[in-house]
């Protein structure tokens, strides 16, 4: 250790100083017990007289070397953290499952029906306006992603359905999907009718939605 | 014996100074039995030997300095001291085996009982604040991780929902009949007013195609339309006795012309 | 090392646990980075499948012996606290604790020696009514908190201490109370019901409560 003679101008001052394990102690206890990283002056500071915080800390950072918190420089200060390799231990993962919302369900049937299929024709399809939120939701759960742009005036982009929503719904293609007479044979038509009036509307969280005329996209 | 003799003078004083704490501030005990365990301390003795009887004479006189300085004293100090009146008569008085209920002694008993626990649990007390507490001697973690929590939200849709939904959108449509784009629908009434006009001329067979109306014959919708409307006008002028309708065979072209009214 | 069979064992499950020497490192990241102690199923949650905190505990704990920070047992739970002997050197983090009462310590060391307590047991102890203020406070402190009903006529709520009681005052558990056993073999514990005589608190307080037994709280 070169700081030998340090320690000797300072072995001149009245008191002698704690021997150097317990200075590690002390920087140990201020380190973890200090809301913010602390300087070596300040360590000074507070601990006895004649102490060496600057080596008490290549003590004590040799000795968290390799453990789950390290002794790091923060600027000119101090602090102890958490080793980077186990910062995963730092999060706390909760899984929800939420069930999909109705405007998001119809969103999703139209694209893989009537895929590649825009925006203006979903809307078409539903009546009602597809709000960003359901599109972006959709996006972001990989389960639709931009297809090729119609070459009609305005060039506007086409959502088609993924590999991962196949995925989840166990279908090998999306013309494996039940068309419309196996729908009805399966009962799912049956619905009650409707007195005109859209049924989604109330229940849809995209609430300004705008209730527009049908059209004739089922000519195909 | 000087020792014995200085600790009597100093029990002395002691009490003395005690005996004028309780009077001048008799507001600074909590009830009547932090007196007594005050006073029970000038008797100098293990708690479990303490002399009751003179407790009791004790806190009587005291309550009796209190009247003299005029120190209002809450009832339950004289619920207290009218208490152990009643006690010192029963530890002095032979026993009435008549008497119902526990003993002098064992009155004495318990009330030396409660005594030693108040006092056990004060000196529990100071031993427990005695000890290294958090914040002043020890210290928790000055900057502590938050744990992140990763809210993970995985959708849950069944194909059956896809169906559903998608059943749903259909049958909607299905049933809006009423907003039927009216621009591509040629009704049987317009079909009507428009052969009415029209079949005065017709006195040969003429094609039915030939009614429709103008700019109706190219889109297959409108066509459709209209010649849905046309056919069920001409029915409607058949049945009206204006025309004759008749077709050679079947899908052949549908040909009507005016009914001459002689001819019947 | 002990372990090795253990560890065998474990080497059975479907997935290896990480070496014991990693997870003294997790718990010793983790622990340093709560300021409330953590319990050992939440350890166990958060270190990956198979791990044993428990043990990695023991481990972890013989190594921060005569160190800086020590590894503490708070009940169930476990944490980091600075070493008592180094605590004037955080006149900066010292938190200036509201002063209690002599009426709020008293009873506060009569709730954690007799718990659970009723309140007429309270103040039959002190010979005096319980404000509702210091309840309140230690409440508040969250040093006591309500426990169990007694199924005594009137049903009266029991009070009993917290793990941050025991935090505070540095105690793995309401068992290492000072003198507690001493107490109990002294008899000074149990509640001896007299009638007649003019002491406690229990007749001006609503709760006519009936003194019975102590229950054996501290026998398990």
């Amino acid at each position: 250790m070169s700081d030998a003679p340090e320690n000797q101008t300072r072995g001149d001052s009245l008191f002698a100083a704690p021997p150097m394990g317990e200075q590690e102690r002390m920087v140990e206890a201020i380190l973890f017990a200090s809301a913010e990283p602390v300087t070596v002056a300040e360590l000074n500071d507070r601990m006895p007289h004649g102490c060496d915080a600057a080596e008490a800390l290549v003590y004590l950072r040799k000795r968290y070397e390799g453990r789950g918190v390290h002794i790091v420089r923060v600027g000119d200060a101090w602090a102890i953290r958490t080793a980077a390799d186990l910062g995963y231990l730092m999060q706390k993962e909760t899984v929800e499952t939420r069930k999909l919302s109705r405007a998001a369900i119809e969103t999703l049937a139209i694209i893989a029906y009537h895929q590649p299929v825009t925006r203006a024709e979903i809307e078409e399809i539903r009546g009602v306006s597809v709000s960003r939120g359901t599109v972006d939701q959709l996006l972001e759960m990989e389960w639709i992603r931009f297809g090729r742009r119609r070459m009609t005036p305005g060039r506007p982009v086409t959502f088609v359905v993924t590999p991962a929503f196949l995925d989840h719904f166990g279908l090998e293609n999306a013309r494996d999907l039940p068309g419309l007479k196996e729908l009805r044979a399966a009962g799912l038509l049956e619905s009650r009718p409707m007195d005109g009036l859209p049924l989604g509307g109330a229940q849809d969280e995209d609430d300004d939605e705008v209730i527009e005329g049908q059209s004739e996209l089922f000519e195909d | 014996m000087a020792d014995l003799f200085e600790e009597d003078k100093r029990n002395a004083v002691e009490e003395r100074l005690a005996a004028e704490a309780l009077i001048v501030d008799v507001d600074g005990f909590e009830g009547p039995l932090d007196v007594l365990l005050m006073l029970s301390r000038t008797q100098k003795v293990d708690l479990r030997k303490i002399s009751v009887l003179h407790l009791a004479e004790q806190y009587l006189s005291f309550v009796e300095k209190a009247k003299t300085l005029r120190i209002e004293l809450a009832a339950d100090y004289l619920v207290m001291a009218a208490w152990l009146a009643f006690l010192k008569s029963r530890l002095l008085l032979p026993p009435d085996p008549e008497e119902e209920g526990p003993s002098g002694e064992e009155l004495a008993a318990h009330l030396a009982f409660q005594l030693e626990r108040l006092q056990a649990m004060r000196d529990a007390a100071a031993q427990l604040m005695a000890r290294d507490q958090m914040g002043r001697d020890f210290f928790a973690r000055g900057l502590p991780e938050d744990v992140t929590r990763v809210r993970k939200v995985t959708w849950s849709a069944t194909l059956l929902d896809l169906m559903q939904a998608y059943a749903r959108i259909r049958t909607k449509d299905e049933f809006r009949p009423f907003v039927l784009d009216r621009d591509n629908v040629f009704t049987m009434e317009q079909a009507l007013e428009r052969m009415r006009k029209m079949v005065g001329f017709a006195g040969t067979w003429t094609d039915l195609v030939s009614y429709l109306p103008q700019g109706w014959e190219k889109d297959p919708v409108r066509r459709r339309s209209a010649t849905a409307a046309t056919f069920a006008a001409s029915l409607e002028l058949a049945k009206e006795g204006k025309v004759e309708i008749r077709q050679s065979d079947t899908f052949a072209p549908i040909q009507l012309r005016r009914r001459e009214r002689g001819h019947e």
